[in-house]
């Protein structure tokens, strides 16, 4: 047994010996044990190093507010920076190191920095590093030369490159009631709400439920309180409409009474179970929720505060009652408030020695005085504790008589020999959540401590929550909260659990501060001490914010948790008003660090999903490399071996002009039209006529937005009177059908028409080519596919291999081409079947660079040139523009900016130096690498034409129309591409479009 | 007022610091001013700055209804950059950066502008020929601007995942490297304490509760501490333009208010040495000299002058954070935070005269306000004391919407939320 | 006729997976019915819709939003004002239904191929469930036979609860792999059965 | 944040999609006045306090929702289906039919 550990008490297992690693040696603790009561116990005092001076640090409270006593968990390579110890449950295995410290945490080079104490007080890096305005070094490049020494002393653990291993999760769930803090106020509140029948869950930090429960030694019902609640909890656990979660931690409310949970499922085991995540990310809806939160204990500001065994008596407390350690040998403790006497009993209790207490206040009640008796420990009323010595570990304390009214000191000082010091400066309810759901705390000048706004969200509060000072308090308080909650009308007479506690004067004097000689720290992480206080008081940030910002006070990873009042206090001193009239900062989500991982939830490793259409694994076999288009996979080239990208859609772009190629299309997105209004729609929301559409055919459309602007284009089909099959671009398919179904819901409710997206219905694959006909009159059955049958812009229904598919004939290369459709679930099986027939003609399957480079051929815009911000005419859709109705954005496309010859319109460029053109280069009258020129456009597409025989691209180039036949420059000084082009029209190859038609 | 420098650190440490004074006076309002700048946040600090220096109009106040700079001022993620794919931005978000650069010597306040490059990736050919467009464009507009390949990048920012899972892998990025980030809240205080050694007054506290008018000239405020006269009066008030607008009588303008969260993670030793973009997603991460991840996403994308977020948004973030940086899963998130961003109809600013006599209007920042700052004021200057825009802020007026001359960095349209 | 082609492809591996060690939580599977089908009426023909779905396929569908009913391979529920989703394990449906609905009643529109169908029952069905979609999966919220359409980031889906412990969700067939696959990976911690 | 969707209940805020001012007026389709299609398309009233606004519940019934939020607390006063709610001009313009 270890020399801090007490023979018996708390709840750890005494039995059940865990090996775990610090700093490379090794410890070992007991079930139950926290990382930071285990090294207690083994007699350790020196946690960590401080942000900015890098003094030694030990630990400070008992739990997520602890600022000083922060490590990093190893696995393997994997990296957990920023831990306190204090939320460390040990398990064997364990490895923990220190952090913030070179090149060890007894011997820190960094701790030079506390002897340029005045010279780097708040906000001194605002005032130099600025450099000479001259040489070399002016501009930023001095800040910069300092700023990297500057990164290296800051932060504090080293995050890992690895990648985490573990697994996160996401839950939904929904309740009646949501419990947050399992506390006696909370436990109570859930029973209460339960008890007839409603959904409760009950959410709780700690490892096991109870709260101060665990180590307060009231008596409950005759029983210990520890005993008391977890006989509750087992209660609980057995109901079926209860969840329990300990180990988790309620961080954010949101609107709407959604609240976001973190579950440490297997933090605390060496191996989690098959498929156990690490955390869980709860989003919990709940119809009312219950706050019983608890509170913080606040620190008191006096020199030396910080010394390694300068606790928060609660803290104190705590590690005796629950964990059986006794923080020090020699203890006394420092308040200006009772419950530091009740937390001197225990200790007694425990076992350990207490010295004296010492407390601001001229006189204390009589329930004080007695728990002191009990303790033995001298009472020393009227003093204050003027100065903590020791190096890493505290060896005493200075005693002075203090004035609580003025804060004067006077009278000899008394030192008294102790390892330990346990301060308590009151308590701050963990008002956090209820500021969150919005709502401002207010000030109660006898509790000196913010308490819970008025709700503007369903919640209720109880316990220590709403400053609730006894036991007894909390559970009437809980009760009476979980009935409100779950609406059981409170008879007055459920019963209520008896409590015998000491009757405590609930107020602390308000005294946080001891102005004596020497650093004095409020904000213990980030090194902030009074003085820098006082400090930003005179150089005017005297705005809780500007103070914040100024000093970073309350910026570290305990989020000011101990801090934010003592500072608050200090700054309201210094300016002659009361801490209310100077104002609290607001609440934010996170309510304490959450994970990265466990907000991402599951989608770690699967941002998104993949989305392939129904012959995706045939293109893979056949070798294509696969090109992510949004979501989609689709096929960019078929390359043969030894085959570069130009070759291989060069292979394939020709195949289609000279015998047949196959695409598959089924990325397009289709949109059920239906409806005897959907012709009428239609004319509406494309810029050109569809109710003159005979049933059988299909057109070209175009639509733009309200702005007038260009939107998206495609073919529509009429299938039948009332019954149109829309085709959108790939990119745009949501977009289109959220536009279509705005306009049904919101602006002409009254017509008959329904938009269904079919996208997923149906597979696609064009046929091209001069001989694509032939390969469909060789595999299609039950309809004719020759002129007559199937005209351009026709449309047949048949079979190919047994299954229905419905035939259009239609062109995006320019060449003769069909694209066929078939359920999604056949596609497979009827694009083998087109491939086969295709065999004789040598058909060859092609991708996304081939389809491009057809397409720039014959000048179609996609969305390089939809890009948001041209025009129908600056793309010479202009005769699309139909006169004869008005439809979506023909209102707006024809102002003053839309019209202007200055505009960007769309061309056909020539490479004249043989050499490709790069996409995204720019065009300029003339210019080259040294002399850039003007830019008077840029590329949008590009590739080698083989059609042609040369390298070309569309592009988009102020009054285009005027400088077809002129020269220019194509200038990609990025990529060093310089060289003459000639801008000719869009339109590159077969611009009577003969070979389609014929 | 004495100069900052390491000179006087030194002296005041050995005076105990106690003879440093306020870094801005707190002066009570005077009956009128030549100019009057509604709105104490960074771009009305910038903007009293300028006229100060630039055009030695002095007489002017600042008027914050609560505490300086407690706006987006002192509520984004600090970057810098001058990106941009229209001239119409680029060349004015240049004249910013130009400025940024020697703003700490200008100020003499450490703002921390740290030009450690912005660098966004592309994870398809098709977008990374779309960030050759914008970085010819900045070529071509003076600016710098280059592109990495993924091993590049790799070593750049070791890091990174550049497969991102294997679902968007990298295939290459364009990077400004003298973009980069600063220290915000310094950036308020540096302009305030510029202005103020210039004469102009800071009256903090003082919220406008009123226009007062002359026909429909505005010839100054009504507030909380009295009636204030001016010549000329100027909207700095990003998020809440609509509401000041209504006090004079304009109830409609092409802004919609949104919310946009921002993060930042506990403290880590040096990281990442630049500020990266998810081109598969929407997010942009930092590092500060602090050691805290600063990163955010997309608004949340719909009206609110409520300065608190929503869940969605905030798992979307780590999502794609955890995507980019697998080994951050287990580092922290600290804390969250929202500020109001006035979102413009192209996702532009609006720096203009008017739009009523004697009123001058700056807003639309939609999420590029912090790195405008020097440049919003500097134009906002001119704008105010020449009574026309400068070429940097000539195309951002107010009328660009009635006559279709659109400056629409993404092609969206009049859907504020996609800006 | 012809049979579809499953989208799952090479993910679908028939087995038990994850831990087993309490059983076998949820047991995953594509049911593959014949017809899937949306019908929808215009605002005010919802009973005549509802009538000529009934006479079609025999199902009465209970008043109400999301109200469904399921039986013998059947099924039918409310996806959206108006709208409804249909199902048979025989073909052809929507062609039957067309008989039965006139364009003055509403329309009819056929998504055999376009859905994909995952059944995934088991006592920790909703449990699994609730890990990726916002929803109240308990059976007060979502009672037998009724329907809700929901989505998880991508992926748009409609459930229908066809047993105490069992939903049917209707994907989008392009996006049906990767789904299948985040929902085996999220039956990992109760251990899943898929055939 | 919760809307409560009138078809399919309370959903959470992930499943849907903002579609914007609701106080917007249309324009007749016919109409060439230039300042009122400016207003429609471009200007905003972007109210701090009770705001009509359009969301779609597009990962549910994707019915277009008229929703009433109040954009200083985000607290929602009224849902309901834009088909039946959309602004009053709507409602006049559909008694000439169609345009």
């Amino acid at each position: 047994m270890s020399p801090r550990r007490s023979s018996a008490g708390g709840r750890v297992d005494r039995t059940r010996t865990i090996r775990f690693t610090f700093d490379g040696r090794s410890f070992t603790g007991h079930a139950g044990d926290t990382l930071a009561s285990a090294l207690l116990a083994n007699g350790m005092t020196l946690f960590g190093r401080s942000f900015k001076y890098h003094r030694p640090r030990g630990v400070m409270t008992a739990g997520i507010d602890e600022p000083n006593a922060l490590v990093t968990l190893l696995k393997g390579d994997i990296r957990e920076p920023n831990i306190p110890v204090t939320e460390i449950e040990i398990y064997d295995g364990l490895n923990a190191v220190s952090q913030n410290r070179s090149p060890s945490l007894a011997f820190d080079v960094g701790a030079i920095n506390q002897y340029a104490g005045k010279l780097i007080s708040a906000g001194f890096y605002y005032k130099t590093f600025m450099g000479p305005v001259i040489g070399p070094l002016k501009g930023t490049r001095f800040w910069m030369f300092c700023e990297r020494f500057i990164r290296r002393a800051a932060g504090l653990g080293h995050a890992g490159t690895t990648a985490d291993t573990a697994r996160y999760e996401r839950m939904n769930a929904f309740c009646d009631v949501l419990v947050v803090g399992g506390g006696p106020a909370g436990l109570m509140a859930a029973k209460a709400a339960a008890s007839d029948g409603a959904r409760v869950i009950v959410a709780d930090l700690e490892a096991a439920f109870g709260g101060t429960a665990k180590w307060s030694g009231d008596v409950i019902d005759g029983k210990p309180a520890s005993e008391w609640a977890a006989e509750l909890a087992d209660e609980l656990a057995g109901m079926e409409n209860v969840r329990l979660l300990p180990r988790t931690t309620v961080w954010g409310y949101y609107d709407g009474n959604t609240l976001a949970a973190l579950e440490r499922v297997s933090d605390h085991k060496a191996n989690p179970e098959s498929g156990e995540p690490r955390h869980r990310h709860w989003t919990i809806r709940a119809k009312t929720v219950v706050l019983a939160t608890g509170g913080f204990e606040r620190p008191l500001i006096f020199p030396g505060n910080d010394i390694p065994g300068v606790m928060l008596a609660g803290a104190v407390e705590r590690f005796a009652g629950e964990y059986g350690v006794l923080p020090g040998e020699r203890i006394a403790l420092f308040t200006n408030n009772d419950s530091a006497y009740a937390a001197a009993a225990n200790l007694k209790r425990a076992g350990a020695m207490v010295v004296a207490i010492i407390d601001v206040r001229p006189e204390i009640s009589a329930a004080a005085r007695e728990l002191a008796s009990k303790a033995g420990a001298e009472v020393r009323l009227g003093q204050a504790v003027v100065a903590a010595e020791g190096g890493k570990a505290l060896t005493g304390v200075k005693v002075r008589n203090f004035e609580a009214a003025t804060g004067m000191i006077s009278g000899d000082p008394a030192s008294l020999a102790v390892d330990c010091l346990a301060v308590s400066g009151g308590w701050s309810p963990a008002v956090h959540l209820a500021s969150q759901a919005g709502g401002k705390p207010e000030w109660d000048e006898a509790l000196q401590a913010f308490l819970p706004p008025k709700p503007t969200q369903k919640w209720i509060g109880a316990g220590a929550f709403t400053g609730a000072a006894t036991t007894a308090s909390a559970i009437a308080d809980g009760q009476r909260a979980g009935l409100k909650a779950a609406g059981i009308l409170a008879q007055g007479k459920e019963k209520l659990p008896s409590v015998s506690e000491p009757a405590l004067d609930p107020s602390p004097a308000p005294v946080l501060e001891v102005r004596a000689h020497g650093k004095a720290f409020v904000d213990f992480q980030h090194d902030v001490t009074a003085d820098d206080v006082r400090l930003a008081h005179q150089e005017g940030f005297i705005s809780v914010e500007h103070l914040k910002r100024y000093t970073t006070l309350g910026m570290a990873t305990d989020q000011g948790k101990t801090s934010n009042v003592p500072g608050l206090a200090i700054m309201a001193d210094a300016r002659g008003l009361s801490i209310p009239q100077v104002g609290t900062t607001r609440f934010r989500p996170p309510f304490s660090a959450v994970s990265l991982g466990s907000v991402a939830g599951e989608r770690v490793g699967h941002i998104r999903p993949d989305r392939l259409t129904p012959m995706h694994d045939w293109h893979v076999e056949q070798g294509a490399r696969m090109y992510a288009a949004g979501l989609w996979y689709r096929p960019m080239i078929y390359g043969a071996p030894g085959e570069t990208v130009e070759q291989a859609y060069v292979r394939e772009a020709k195949a289609v002009r000279e015998s047949v190629g196959i695409v598959d299309v089924s990325t397009l997105g289709k949109i059920a039209v239906q409806g005897p209004d959907a012709a009428e729609f239609l004319d509406r929301v494309y810029t050109n006529l569809f109710s003159t559409l005979p049933v059988g055919k299909a057109r070209y459309g175009l639509m733009l937005r309200e702005d007038g602007l260009a939107m998206d284009d495609g073919t529509t089909w009429r299938l039948g009177e009332n019954d149109f099959l829309m085709t959108t671009t790939t990119a745009n398919a949501g977009k289109v059908m959220q536009h279509l179904e705005y306009f049904l819901d919101v602006v002409w409710p009254e017509l008959k028409v329904h938009v269904t997206s079919v996208s997923d219905q149906w597979a696609g694959a064009a046929v091209a080519g001069p001989k694509s006909r032939d390969v469909l009159a060789a595999c299609v059955t039950g309809t004719k596919v020759d002129n007559e049958t199937l005209p351009f812009m026709g449309i047949v229904h048949g079979e190919i291999d047994g299954v229905p598919v419905m035939i259009c004939r239609l062109s995006f290369s320019g060449e003769m081409a069909f694209e066929v459709y078939c359920g999604a679930g056949y596609g497979l099986q009827v694009w083998e079947a087109l491939i086969e027939a295709g065999k004789p003609f040598n058909i060859v399957p092609y991708g996304l660079e081939a389809l491009g480079t057809l397409r720039i051929e014959k000048g179609h815009v996609t969305g390089a040139e939809i890009d948001g911000r041209t025009t129908a005419r600056d793309l010479h859709l202009g005769w699309l523009l139909s006169k004869k109705k008005p439809f979506i954005g023909s209102a707006m496309m024809d102002r003053e900016g839309f019209v202007a010859p200055t505009r960007l319109q769309l061309v056909g460029l020539v490479s004249l130096d043989g050499r490709p053109l790069t996409g995204g280069a720019h065009i300029v009258e003339n210019g080259s690498a040294e002399q850039l020129g003007q830019s008077i456009g840029h590329i949008t597409a590009t590739c080698y034409s083989p059609a042609l025989g040369k390298y070309i691209g569309l592009a988009l180039v102020r009054d285009g129309k005027s400088r077809h036949g002129k020269r220019a420059v194509i200038s990609d000084p990025l990529r060093d591409r310089f060289g003459p082009v000639e801008i000719v029209n869009h339109i590159f190859f077969d611009p009577d479009g003969s070979r389609m038609h014929g | 007022m004495a100069e900052y420098s390491a000179f006087a650190l030194l002296r005041n440490a050995l005076h105990g610091n106690r003879e440093w004074k306020p870094a801005w006076r707190k002066p009570d309002p005077k009956p009128s001013y030549d100019v009057i700048i509604i709105g104490g946040g960074g771009h009305g600090l910038s903007t009293a700055y300028y006229l100060a220096k630039e055009h030695g109009i002095t007489n002017v106040a600042v008027l914050e209804r609560g505490w300086l700079g407690q706006g987006n001022i002192g509520r984004n993620t600090t970057m810098i950059r001058s990106n941009y794919l229209l001239p119409e931005n680029s060349h004015f978000y240049e004249h910013s950066v130009k400025l940024w650069e020697n703003l700490s010597h200008d100020l003499n306040y450490n703002v921390m502008f740290s030009q450690r490059g912005v660098l966004n990736l592309a994870h398809t050919p098709a977008q990374l020929d779309d960030f050759a467009r914008r970085g010819n464009s900045m070529r071509h507009c003076g600016i710098d601007a280059e592109l990495m390949t993924p091993d590049e990048i790799k070593r750049f920012i070791p890091a990174l995942d550049i497969s991102v899972g294997g679902r968007f892998p990298v295939v290459g990025g364009l990077i400004q490297k003298r973009a980069g980030t600063a220290r915000h809240d310094a950036v308020a205080w540096g302009f305030a304490r510029g202005a103020d050694r210039r004469g102009v007054d800071i009256i903090e506290n003082c919220e406008v509760t009123g226009f007062l008018r002359d026909g429909d000239r505005i010839v100054g405020v009504t507030t909380t501490r009295g009636e204030i006269r001016a010549k000329k009066t100027a909207v700095a008030v990003a998020g809440n333009t609509g509401a000041v607008m209504k006090l004079a009588g304009i109830d409609r303008l092409p802004i919609e208010t949104h919310v946009l969260q921002a993060f930042v993670s506990e403290g880590l030793k040096p990281f990442m040495d630049s500020v990266v973009t998810f081109g598969a997603g929407h997010l942009y991460v930092t590092q500060s000299d602090k050691g805290g991840m600063v990163f955010g996403g997309d608004i949340d994308g719909y009206n609110t002058y409520a300065q608190r977020g929503n869940l969605p948004i905030v798992e979307e973030v780590m999502a794609e954070m955890v995507a980019l940086f697998p080994g951050l899963s287990r580092v922290r998130l600290l804390r969250s935070w929202g500020g109001l961003m006035d979102m413009s109809m192209d996702g532009t600013p609006i720096i203009t005269t008017g739009p009523l006599p004697g009123m001058y209007l700056n807003c639309g920042w939609c999420y590029g306000g912090f790195k405008a700052t020097p440049a919003s004021g500097w134009c906002f200057a001119y704008t105010i004391a020449q009574d026309r825009p400068h070429k940097f802020n000539a195309a951002m007026t107010l009328d660009r919407f009635k006559r279709g001359f659109i400056v629409d960095e993404k092609g969206q349209g009049a859907t504020p939320r996609l800006h | 006729m012809v049979e579809q082609l499953s989208p799952l492809g090479p993910v679908w591996k028939p087995g038990s997976y994850g831990n087993l060690s309490r059983g076998v939580g949820v047991t995953i599977s594509e049911i593959r019915p014949g017809s899937i089908v949306e019908a929808a009426a215009w605002h005010g023909s919802e009973k005549k819709l509802i009538a000529a779905i009934a006479k079609v396929t025999g199902l009465k569908l209970p008043d109400g939003a999301g109200g469904g009913v399921f039986k013998n391979g059947k099924g039918a529920f409310g996806i959206a004002p108006t709208r409804f989703l249909l199902v048979d394990q025989a073909e052809g449906l929507a062609e039957r239904l067309l008989t039965v609905v006139p364009v003055d009643m509403g329309s009819v529109v056929d998504l055999s191929h376009g859905r994909t169908a995952i059944r995934i029952s088991g006592p920790k069905a909703e449990w699994v469930l609730s890990k990726f979609f916002a929803i109240d999966f308990s059976e007060t919220a979502f009672p037998l036979g009724s329907g809700k359409a929901t989505v998880y980031h991508d992926f748009f889906t409609q459930i229908q609860r066809t047993a105490p412990q069992a939903f049917d969700l209707y994907v989008f067939r392009s996006f049906a792999r990767s789904f299948w696959q985040l929902l085996c990976h999220g039956a990992e911690d109760v251990g899943y059965e898929v055939f | 944040m919760l809307i409560t969707c009138p078809y399919c209940g309370p959903r959470d805020l992930s499943e849907y999609t903002y579609q914007g001012d609701a106080n917007r007026v249309r324009p007749d389709p016919a109409s060439t006045d230039q300042a009122a299609w400016n207003d429609y398309v471009y200007d905003r009233i972007n109210t701090a306090g009770e705001h009509r606004e359009f969301w779609q519940h597009s990962g549910g019934c994707r019915a277009h929702l008229l929703v009433t939020r109040n954009t200083l607390t985000h607290a929602i006063s009224f849902v309901g289906f834009a088909r039946e709610h959309g602004e009053p001009k709507h409602l006049e313009r559909r008694k000439g039919g169609k345009a």
